[in-house]
């Protein structure tokens, strides 16, 4: 319950945030949109269109009022519903960040176990080592490194865009990568992972480290436990002790911060998009930024912001389901 | 000048229980001290002894007064300190002191032993802080320079005597030990025993010394308070008490403990 | 068990030397840029467009590293991009460290409305996007150094709040806090004598890292063309331009991505090796 | 025919020239209680954890034997040496609140080894868990069979570990400090509990304690240990009658007791402890010179 209202309180202030940063804009987006010669009659009949004419606290209220019943307004550049365009960019985005996360969770989790199988060896020294490379660089860096080395010098993989433009596309939905899968299209389906695998992978690399070296080190604690010895000496292996005894333990402290972690690299799509050209929200925000679309900058905003609560919320529900502690009953 | 360094009357603390809190409104306050009235002499050292969840630890920092009881009166000296604030407090925390239990985690481990044991000093505007803090130095029995180690360089029983160092530094007239041996080899236990006891005697000071061991209580002190979730419920002289422990929680307290003794009967 | 504890040692003791020597490197190039770059950074020229560095055949003698599209010298932009890049680390990174770890050891140790009011304002910035955030307040304020500066404090200053929030909390339970406060010190005056010398190493290995981290959004933000007006030498410029012409001249990619790339790595390491080197509790 | 045997046990921290345990010997018979007292860093820990296999990942074995039941542990493969020691011992550990997995029901806790190792059918080895938590006096053992550890007190939890420990039928249980972390009175219940389930079930005990009112109580014999090595080998009567070793005398002087308020306490001497350095010096020559 009080979960719930802190996050509403959260939310209304990015919108107040948002509003207020976007309001001191210099230079009328109205402008742009007229052609040469425009009268000012023209100029304030469109302000008045877009409420521009209205006092800040107005147009607040008013796209408030429209926000609660799903409208956020009309796209200055495209003359569109933003709510429309948003949610039809939104599953290119999630389809990038699950992919990415499914990819560092592996990684990492791999990571984490192969070093505690191994601690306090070389080959723990080793990964170490190369956690902290990839955690301490950003996934700006790692996707242009993964498009110079996979894209030009040995392209294996696709490095702009979500899908070959060639290609005939039978879907529905825009979930594409799971559309494919669902309708067995498996050409379809590969040909999207290749575009995906890229940009996917350089959202993962940090946050794989960060699952490492958490997940080992809290692994490594639990190693210590007398629970842990208690299975020892009854007749159990290392193998054995670590994923029946320690493991499930291990992962609840790395839980909610990979929850936070998650919504990092959602942020991180916005430049990972437009670097891979992938038609997602990132790339759609930034095109709204240099257009000074004021409407669908709210809009994608407020979606982001929305995805952020809405990952947090799970993470908490998550931790309550995996530690019996909390659980009821 | 009365006789009482200290009074409590009617010592109450409650803390929200967060665990059992509703959806609305306010927590349950668990009960922790129900009303506790005692007082502890000029020159006297008064064991304090308990089981865990007697609210033993909660009671020594009523006394000095890093918790706020939330019902009764804490009397120092004549002055009622139960509700005054840092300012007002500041001039008095020269007269009462503490000693940790934990002194790995009481000792800043970022700070060496000569610091640690000048900074209140120097906070109370002592003059010739140095050599004050050599005085300290000899008086718990360490060379002087002991003063440039860090707390992690030190065993647990020199850690505890730094603690006590810094204590004594002030030249307080009252100190509180709390569970300050429990955490020692008996072999360190006895010295830093012995140590506090000389000091105590040798400069004059009030102790109230909290403990879980009657074993240890009996050896340093001169009366004992037993206290049994958040109540007293015994106080009496040393000697008394382990020759008719008047409460059935005390004979069983005694009862409990194993002496190094085969032929001791322990049923 | 010592000896494993040594071995950490020598590799700390390497990777702080390494990131420094890197790093000073990139500071001497920033200072002395006018007297070692080969060229003027930004003077164009068509004919030389596009020449490969030096050690590839059709190389134009005098241009090591090659030319981009313009004709421009790799090089002496890269070695110009450094200015902008340590300006940046440096007082962004300084400024964010003040702001974010100050309300960070307030919130932490003092606790109450103080904490409860801090916490809401990182909970309300942990939703935003900190990319689009930056992008946003760029388009704002109007690109330009300063813009950078203001808008990397703006964003990133939850990154020390929340960590030293949490550990100024943790050390605000021990008892040597309360020993100070036995012995009657203030609460201020206990925050910085008792608090803030335990969450030191932490905010020192957060500020290097905070400076790579502020290189990498001013190349972002140079990337997407927000950040220094048109064609100063920047080293994320001009990793915009590669990306463009990757397929026919790697090289204007190649070199400031590395440069960036060093960058980065010696700055998160500078930090974790000077913790491990100077903190008195680890040595 | 003793049923543990140590010979010559030395152990030290990997790569390091840090003794741990200097030439430990020692033997339990079935059914005895063997106590092993020192202070912290004298290396009593150590021996429970080198017999049970569980010695920390920095410290190795660098000679002597352990022999149980007539046979060399160390001449078995490290999984036949796993399974000998999960099927014929067990350990009860110092602190209740860490020793039951907080996210695993207590069921299968105890059920475990006795299906996994010793090959039981479930269902036989849920009765018998039954049965143990009954013998150590848990109220009601079904509804605890289903709780997870957070649902008990320090106590319930410390009997269920006992219980577990006798679950197999083991020949021999290594109890390390299993009271330290209670109050008094609790740790008396426990103590009488542990000596009671011996008595019945025959089991050989090496007790580690830092405590010589505790093995006062529980104990048949006792080894004092310093630096790792064994200073005294005394049967509980005559050590307390009488310690051989200075040293030992010298800790029985430092231990408190409520019952003669007069007798001064006194800090082991630094002569004593020259002494028993002294001793472990010659040792290592020794050592070095072979």
């Amino acid at each position: 319950m009080g979960r719930l209202l802190t996050t509403l309180i959260t939310l209304l202030g990015v919108a107040v945030v948002v509003f207020v940063v976007i309001r001191v804009v210099p230079g009328n987006p109205i402008a742009m949109m007229l052609p040469p010669g425009a009268t000012e009659a023209d100029i304030a009949r469109l302000n008045a269109l877009y409420g521009f004419d209205k006092s800040i606290p107005q147009q607040f209220f008013i796209w408030l009022g429209g926000v609660v019943q799903g409208d956020f307004g009309t796209s200055i550049t495209a003359r569109q519903p933003v709510t429309g365009m948003v949610l039809g960019r939104l599953p290119a985005t999630l389809e990038l960040s699950v992919m990415a996360l499914v990819m560092a969770c592996v990684m990492g989790g791999a990571m984490a176990l192969w070093g505690t199988r191994r601690r306090e060896t070389k080959t723990e020294a080793a990964i170490d080592v190369a956690n902290g490379m990839a955690l301490s660089v950003p996934d700006f860096l790692w996707g242009l490194l993964l498009i110079l080395g996979f894209g030009v010098l040995w392209p294996v993989f696709h490095i702009s865009g979500r899908v070959t433009p060639s290609l005939e596309l039978p879907f529905t939905t825009n979930f594409y990568l799971f559309e494919s899968l669902i309708r067995l299209r498996f050409d379809l389906w590969a040909d999207i992972v290749s575009h995906m695998f890229l940009p996917a992978l350089a959202l993962a690399i940090p946050l794989s480290a960060i699952i490492g070296q958490l997940l080992k080190q809290s692994l490594k604690e639990t190693m210590h436990l007398d629970y842990v010895t208690l299975a020892r000496t009854r007749g159990y292996g290392e193998t054995h002790v670590i994923l029946r005894e320690a493991l499930r333990n291990a992962i609840l402290p790395t839980l909610t911060l990979v929850g936070v972690q998650f919504t990092f690299l959602i942020g991180g799509t916005v430049i990972i998009e437009r670097l891979f050209s992938y038609e997602g929200l990132g790339n759609m925000a930034i095109e709204a930024v240099t257009n000074r679309d004021l409407p669908l900058i709210q809009g994608i905003v407020i979606l982001f912001a929305l995805i952020f609560t809405g990952v947090n919320l799970v993470v908490d529900l998550l931790y309550a389901v995996l530690n019996p502690r909390l659980r009821h009953g | 000048m009365s006789e009482d360094l200290y009074r409590a009357e009617g010592l109450r603390l409650s803390l929200p229980d967060l665990n059992r809190k509703p959806l609305w409104g306010p927590a349950p306050r668990n009960e922790i001290l129900k009303g506790l009235d005692f007082s502890i002499r000029r020159g006297e050292i008064l064991g304090i002894v308990g089981g865990s969840g007697s609210g033993k630890s909660t009671l020594g920092r009523c006394l000095v007064r890093l918790l706020q009881p939330t019902g009764g009166r804490v009397l120092f000296d004549g002055q009622d300190i139960t509700h005054l604030d840092d300012a007002a407090l500041r001039p008095l925390r020269r007269r009462f002191q503490m000693i940790f239990q934990d002194p790995m985690s009481s000792l800043n481990p970022r700070h060496r032993v000569g610091q640690l044991i000048a900074a209140p000093l120097h906070l109370h505007g002592v003059q010739d802080v140095r050599a004050r803090v050599a005085e300290a130095l000899d008086l718990v029995g360490f060379p002087q320079e002991m003063a440039s180690r860090y707390p992690h360089e030190m065993s647990g029983g020199q850690r505890q005597r730094v603690g006590i160092a810094r204590a004594i530094a002030l030249r307080p007239d009252f100190i509180l030990a709390d569970e300050i041996v429990s955490g020692l080899d008996v072999s360190s236990q006895a010295q830093v025993l012995n140590l506090l006891e000389r000091l105590v005697k040798d400069l004059g000071l009030t102790l109230a010394f909290i403990s879980h061991d009657l074993s240890v209580i009996r050896r340093l002190c001169s009366r004992i308070m037993v206290l049994y979730q958040g109540e007293i419920v015994e106080e009496s002289e040393t000697a008394a008490l382990f020759a008719a422990p008047r409460a059935a929680y005390t004979r069983e307290l005694l009862d409990a403990i194993p002496l190094p003794d085969p032929q001791q009967v322990w049923a | 068990m010592a000896d494993a504890r040594m071995m950490v040692r020598r590799q700390a003791g390497a990777r702080l030397w390494l990131s420094a020597f890197w790093l000073g490197l990139v500071a001497l190039a920033a200072l002395f840029a006018p007297l070692i770059a080969p060229h003027d950074p930004l003077a164009q020229d068509l004919f030389l467009g596009r020449m490969p560095p030096f050690w590839v055949a059709g190389a134009e003698p005098g241009y090591w590293l090659g030319t981009d599209s313009l004709g421009r010298d790799v090089l002496s932009r890269l070695i110009y991009g450094a200015r902008i890049a340590l300006t940046v680390a440096l007082v962004a990174g300084a400024a964010t460290c003040v702001l974010g770890a100050g309300l960070g050891l307030m919130a932490g140790y003092m606790r109450g409305w103080v904490d409860t009011v801090i916490s809401r304002f990182i909970d309300i910035w942990m939703a935003f996007p900190p990319v689009l955030f930056s992008i946003l307040l760029i388009a704002v304020m109007g690109p330009g150094l300063i813009s950078i500066i203001i808008a990397i404090v703006i964003i990133d200053w939850t990154r020390f709040a929340r960590v030293i929030r949490a550990e100024a909390m943790g050390q605000g339970a021990m008892d040597y806090v309360a020993s100070a406060r036995v012995a009657g010190r203030g609460r201020i005056s206990t925050m910085l004598t008792e608090i803030l010398p335990n969450v030191l190493p932490t905010i020192v290995v957060l500020l290097t890292l905070e400076m790579g981290i502020a290189v990498i959004i001013e190349a972002i933000l140079s990337f997407v063309n927000l950040s220094i007006p048109t064609d100063d030498a920047t080293w994320g410029g001009m990793i915009s331009e590669g990306r463009v012409s990757i397929h026919q001249a790697w090289w204007v990619l190649v070199f400031p991505l590395i440069a960036l790339f060093l960058t980065v790595l010696a700055f998160s390491q500078l930090g974790e090796g000077l913790k491990d080197r100077y903190d008195p509790v680890l040595r | 025919m003793n049923y543990l045997e140590l010979k010559g046990l030395s152990a030290r921290i990997m790569r390091q020239n840090h003794p741990l345990l200097r030439s430990v010997s020692l033997a339990l018979a079935p059914g005895e209680v063997r106590g092993l007292v020192g202070e912290s860093g004298a290396g009593k820990s150590m021996i429970g954890k080198a017999v049970l296999g569980i010695l920390p990942k920095a410290v190795e074995l660098t000679g002597g034997e352990i022999w149980l039941d007539g046979q060399d542990l160390q001449r078995l493969s490290a999984r036949d040496r796993r399974h000998r020691i999960g099927q014929s011992c067990a350990l009860i550990p110092q602190d209740p609140l860490t020793a039951l997995n907080p996210s695993r029901r207590i069921a299968p806790q105890i059920t475990d080894r006795l299906v996994d190792i010793l090959g039981w059918e479930r269902a036989r080895a849920v009765t018998r868990a039954e049965e143990l938590l009954h013998e150590v006096r848990i109220e009601d053992p079904a509804r605890v069979m289903r709780a997870y550890p957070h649902e008990l007190s320090g106590g319930m939890r410390q009997r269920i570990l006992i219980a577990s420990a006798f679950a197999a039928e083991p020949k021999l249980i290594v109890a390390d400090e299993p009271t330290t972390a209670l109050d008094v009175t609790v740790q008396k219940q426990i103590l009488k509990l542990i000596k009671d389930m011996q008595a019945r079930h025959g089991t050989a005990i090496l007790f580690v304690t830092h405590d010589l009112g505790v093995v006062s109580k529980v104990c048949n014999r006792l080894s004092v240990l310093y630096g790792g090595m064994v200073v005294e080998d005394n049967d509980i009567d005559s050590f307390f009658a009488g310690p051989r070793h200075p040293y030992s005398r010298a800790l029985l002087a430092a231990t408190p007791k409520y019952t003669d308020p007069g007798a001064s306490l006194t800090p082991v001497p630094d002569s004593v402890i020259a002494g028993v350095r002294g001793e472990i010096e010659a040792f290592d020559q020794r050592q070095a010179h072979v």
